[in-house]
């Protein structure tokens, strides 16, 4: 069903055309409770959702002891998940969530987050979503349209979009590569222990089962190549791979991407390094990760 | 100087017209300051810088007398006027106005329009007629009162109001409106319009008060349909 | 109370009745009009806004006679209302239309300015939701606007029970029908010596108005904290 | 515009004089007043914004005559102004008066949501900068509510044109000089066929009064616009 | 001169205090341009700032080119220039700025930071910065008082309350030491050769002169360590040292502080890492510290 055709001629009103909008700030109508806000879309949706259905979605944002609340008393990473969960609620086709998270600052983020990734498992609704930060579309996002001064400069699987090094439109602080991994231990010390591709990673405790899956992103600042393995250093990840490409930037860095046992892994290291260490294209080389660097801001449950 | 005069509202063309007059013949100005008799009064209670009074009623004039707000001996009844019935419908027939008039039926669910009867001057000599000849009962829940007997005047000449209890001189004032009959003189106190000087006022007011109750005055105060005193 | 008569308390009930019967019929119109004015661009704007304020720049007598020739048994609207039962001339009913059109101004004004204060970001969300335009308002700004309409609505009530020129030029001063206060304070003000009885009407309208502006400040500060900021 | 014969063309030059001056007379007290009731809380609030607005709801006879009584040459206020050369008393500058206090409640109405619409944030950083409070208004609060403070400046003038009760029964209806617009129309109703006159008088304090009000909202868009968002 | 003082009664008025307060949105006059806006504390100063103090500021921010434009046509970080300088034109005796950089983006905050180090550095005027920030923390503060639940926890020096591994009021994720380097050479491969103490550090290209101090904040998170001296590494940074204290959070890290030629040195691993290599409080060891992680951000001129 289209929503919009100027040459056909279709112009679908907003309210009907079922898109659960996320706003950046909540808008919540701040002269109902949470759980009237909640129930707001309800009435006008063509199959009204059942209590159970509300039931859960209060449940997955863990708002249940804001209901009787008014927006007002609410912080606002609060205010942000009774928005989300609103437009739940209203039964979408489809969830617009344009930078929802661009007015929090980075605790109210972390807090967040979670729920999106739980809304993207558990929920049957498709979720676009509209970001400038590198961790938030790595965790979340599945696919990844990437534009640039309103271009499309990359599209496809998340891992393969984010591990693209010439798709840097958030700039080379900005690039890191996605791998999958799954939750082979937890440990006393409070390390997990996952295996991405028979590759062991040592991760401070991910909230995840054993035997589970989860998506990493590695910064591409955060990681160091070696020639050889690295013996006696504190960095507990070091990841095998042999160069697939070398992508030199205008100013004195470079971008190696990695074919690893793990999955592509990009490296950002200065041009100098690249000499001094003969880095090129086929050469085989070891990434070292600090165990410490993937923050879990930067791991998807 | 000018003479400041401050007259009832239903006295406004008949004095513009004298006092033009009096200007061409004597070369004093006059400001005339047109209201609703009461409030003039009130203001020449206050103070106001009136040289002459007329008022619409005698009770206003009584009362700034009481005040000693005016010359003694210079008060005299510039005119007359009498209290009528009149119809929106150009075609009623004319009436006497007895006892036996049945006004009831004459209004036809209708109202008759009236100034206000406990206050305005022509609404208490219409009420005051209206019980001397015994119809005031009949009628009493039919009256509309306006604040003034020329509002009074625009509900019948409207269609608003189907017969109303206007002056005279309201009543010879506008083609809207039908003169069904004149109310008995001894069926209310005589409606006079007295005027007085002003404490403070000069020899010019006096002139004017004089120009007043001469030849070409009463004969324009008559021509607006007033009542000459004792004609 | 029983230094007011039995006529001047039949006044002061009349006048009471009057003014809420003219807010309750003109705040239906009066939201419209100050959310077609708010929120709306169209031909006629201006034209429209000066048209709901003529009641409060025309002398109220040129109103009471326009509304006599419009409404007067014999006026197209009047012969119309009384055709389906309703007629208003010299009747309490036209006290009310007469004080509602003066006091329209007031409250249109109060209203709009509360709409202009509404985020329209929230009309759009609740949009997304599926409310249709008229859910909207009835469910956002609605709610949102009832400090500005409580606050309206009471100025308009104090404007209506102190109306007179349109009042009694429109209905006239028929005890017990139209004789509202201001009429009946009018009516001691002509005769000497009425001013006692006059101060006394006065003195009750004054207090009825005083009541209602401290009840609408309260009232539209008690709403606002309810509702709150988002 | 020879339409107009001289006696009504004098009465429009003296409506507009007298409107004209009672806003500008009016306007710092109403700046005043809506600061006071904007931004302070003191014992008497609802007191003072009672009295304000007492004019918009007493019948204007009433507010004329209570004037006479305290602004006339025996008023207690009246005589002194006599005293210092300033009479009032039947003078167009006691029309001037009546119709600066019918106005005075829409003017600070106005004047006072739009001092209510400054960020007091604005305030406290000029306050921080060096300014007292009296530069602080001058400088921040005065320039940001120029848009409600013109709305309400025009609002009361078109108020002050229309303006009838209170002035005649206040300064009577003196030609010249206190026989203003709605004093004309009066007059003129009074006389037999002086309807065409009245309605002429109307219809020029209708235009003026349409043209004030589309005027004061395009000048407050426009303020609104060059003053912008920060 | 006491500002407030309940106990003798003293209470300035706001205008009387001359504290230029920068806040966190920026508050201009709305009605007035940029050049009104920075003159506006003039009329109130004692002694008027004379027209060269207004073109001096007005060149040490950049905003030349904005001073007939209304605050409605700036950008964020242009508002918060204009603040700024509005702030020091009112001749304040101190500069209060409450998070002033909080509302804005990343790419806002960096384009704002050099100015107000240009100001710690030109005006004469003592500035008291709030801020959450670790980055802005290092990169402007000469003394910081750290605040903790509202207690101060620490105060001193900037290089020794943020190289205290006891305090970190902004959670293990922010900390890091600063250490003062002297530009030595500008190398022709986008590099800048820095020397802390007789240690060369690599940089990505430093906007400082040669021979010129300036001050580098070094994230724990990003230094490795190693017990011997690494080879074969991208990392071109290699600072030798003695473990001074290891602290051991309540999760799988420690915190690790190392004294070394360049000066204190802090470095987060995980306890198994401390474990594995033997760590011990007066062990040798070497930091590790990538080119490309100390972001430009993180170098003030
Ligand atoms: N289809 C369009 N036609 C015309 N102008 C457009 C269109 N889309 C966007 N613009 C204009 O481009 C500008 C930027 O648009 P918009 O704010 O949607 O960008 P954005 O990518 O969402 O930016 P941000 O990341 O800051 O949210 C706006 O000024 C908008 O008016
Ligand atoms: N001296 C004080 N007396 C009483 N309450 C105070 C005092 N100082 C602060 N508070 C209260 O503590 C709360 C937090 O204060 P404030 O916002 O100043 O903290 P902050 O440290 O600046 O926080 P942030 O880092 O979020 O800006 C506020 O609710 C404030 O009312
Ligand atoms: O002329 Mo009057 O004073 O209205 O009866
Ligand atoms: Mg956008
Ligand atoms: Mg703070």
């Amino acid at each position: 069903m289209p929503l919009f055709d100027r040459a056909a001629g279709v112009n679908l009103p907003v309210h009907h055309r079922r898109l659960g909008y996320v706003f950046q700030d909540a808008r919540l109508f701040p002269h109902l409770t949470v759980r009237q806000n909640l129930t707001f879309g309800r009435w006008f949706a063509p199959e009204r959702a059942p209590q159970a259905e509300i039931d859960r979605v209060v449940e997955m944002l863990g708002i249940g002891h804001l209901l009787s609340r008014r927006p007002g008393a609410l912080s606002g990473g609060e205010k942000s998940r009774v928005a989300l969960g609103r437009a739940l609620l209203s039964s979408p086709r489809l969830i617009l969530a344009d930078e929802p998270l661009a007015a929090l600052d980075e605790a109210r983020k972390a807090e967040i987050i979670p729920y999106f990734e739980r809304l993207r498992d558990e929920a049957r609704v498709p979720i676009l979503y509209v970001s400038h930060s590198p961790a938030e579309v790595a965790r979340l996002a599945t696919t990844v349209v990437a534009l640039d001064a309103g271009r499309v400069v990359a599209q496809g699987p998340a891992a393969e979009v984010l591990g693209d090094p010439e798709v840097m439109p958030l700039g080379p602080r900005g690039a890191g590569a996605v791998i999958g991994a799954r939750v082979a231990a937890h440990h006393e010390d409070g390390l997990s222990e996952l295996q991405a591709g028979g590759v062991p990673l040592f991760l401070p405790r991910v909230a995840a089962t054993v035997g589970t899956t989860v998506r990493l992103r590695i910064a591409a600042q955060d990681v160091l190549l070696s020639r050889t393995r690295p013996e006696g250093l504190s960095a507990l990840n070091i990841v095998p791979g042999r160069i697939d490409s070398i992508r030199r930037g205008a100013g004195p860095g470079a971008m190696v991407a990695l074919d690893t046992p793990a999955g592509r892994v990009l490296a950002r290291v200065t041009q100098r390094s690249v000499g001094a260490l003969g880095l090129s294209e086929g050469a085989e080389c070891f990434a070292i990760v600090k165990t410490v660097s993937i923050a879990p801001d930067d791991v998807s449950g | 100087e000018d003479v400041t005069v401050f007259a009832a509202a239903s006295m406004t063309e008949a004095l513009g017209e004298i006092a033009a007059r009096f200007t061409d013949e004597t070369g004093t100005g006059v400001v005339l300051s047109f209201a609703g008799s009461s409030a003039l009064a009130r203001q020449i209670a206050q103070g106001a810088p009136a040289d002459v009074f007329i008022s619409a009623n005698a009770d206003w004039m009584d009362v700034l007398q009481a005040d000693g707000r005016i010359v003694e001996g210079s008060r005299f009844d510039l005119t007359l006027n009498r209290i009528v019935l009149i119809a929106h419908d150009a075609a009623m027939a004319e009436v006497d106005i007895t006892p036996s008039l049945d006004l009831g039926a004459m209004l036809e669910g209708g109202r008759l329009a009236m100034a206000l009867t406990e206050a305005v001057p022509a609404g208490i000599y219409g009420r005051a007629a209206l019980d001397h000849l015994g119809l005031w009962d009949a009628v009493a829940g039919q009256v509309a009162e306006a604040d003034n007997v020329r509002a009074a005047l625009m509900l019948v000449a409207t269609g608003a109001a189907p017969l109303g209890i206007v002056y005279y001189s309201d009543a010879v004032s506008t083609p809207d409106v039908r003169m069904l009959g004149v109310f008995p003189e001894d069926s209310h106190p005589p409606i006079t319009y007295p005027a007085a000087r002003i404490v403070g006022s000069g020899d010019a007011a006096q002139s004017f008060l004089d120009y007043l109750q001469r030849s070409p005055a009463v004969d324009i105060i008559a021509e607006h349909g007033f009542w000459a005193p004792g004609g | 109370m029983d230094w007011l008569g039995p006529a001047e308390w039949e006044a002061v009930r009349l006048s009471l009745r009057v003014a809420a019967v003219a807010v309750a019929a003109s705040l239906p119109p009066g939201i419209f009009v100050a959310y077609a004015l708010a929120r709306w661009r169209f031909p006629g704007h201006g034209l429209l806004n000066g048209l709901v304020h003529l009641p409060l720049i025309l002398p109220p007598v040129v109103t009471g006679y326009l509304l006599l020739l419009g409404f007067g048994p014999q006026g197209p609207v009047g012969g119309v209302l009384e055709a389906v039962g309703l007629p208003v001339a010299f009747r309490w009913t036209g006290a009310a239309l007469a004080a509602a059109i003066m006091a329209f101004p007031l409250m249109v004004r109060a209203i709009r300015l509360s709409i202009e204060a509404v985020d329209p970001g929230l009309e759009r969300a609740a949009a997304t939701l599926g409310a249709s335009r008229v859910w909207v308002f009835l469910t956002v700004t609605l709610p949102l606007t009832l400090p500005g309409i409580i606050a309206g609505a009471i100025l308009a009530f104090a404007k209506a029970m102190g109306e007179f020129g349109a009042t009694i030029t429109f209905v006239s001063n028929i005890p017990g029908e139209t004789r509202t206060v201001p009429s009946a304070i009018y009516a001691f003000l002509q005769v000497p010596g009425g001013e006692d009885a006059a101060v006394r009407l006065v003195l009750v309208s004054v207090g009825v108005a005083m009541a209602a502006l401290v009840l609408s400040e309260w009232l539209a500060r008690a709403v606002a904290r309810r509702v709150g900021s988002a």
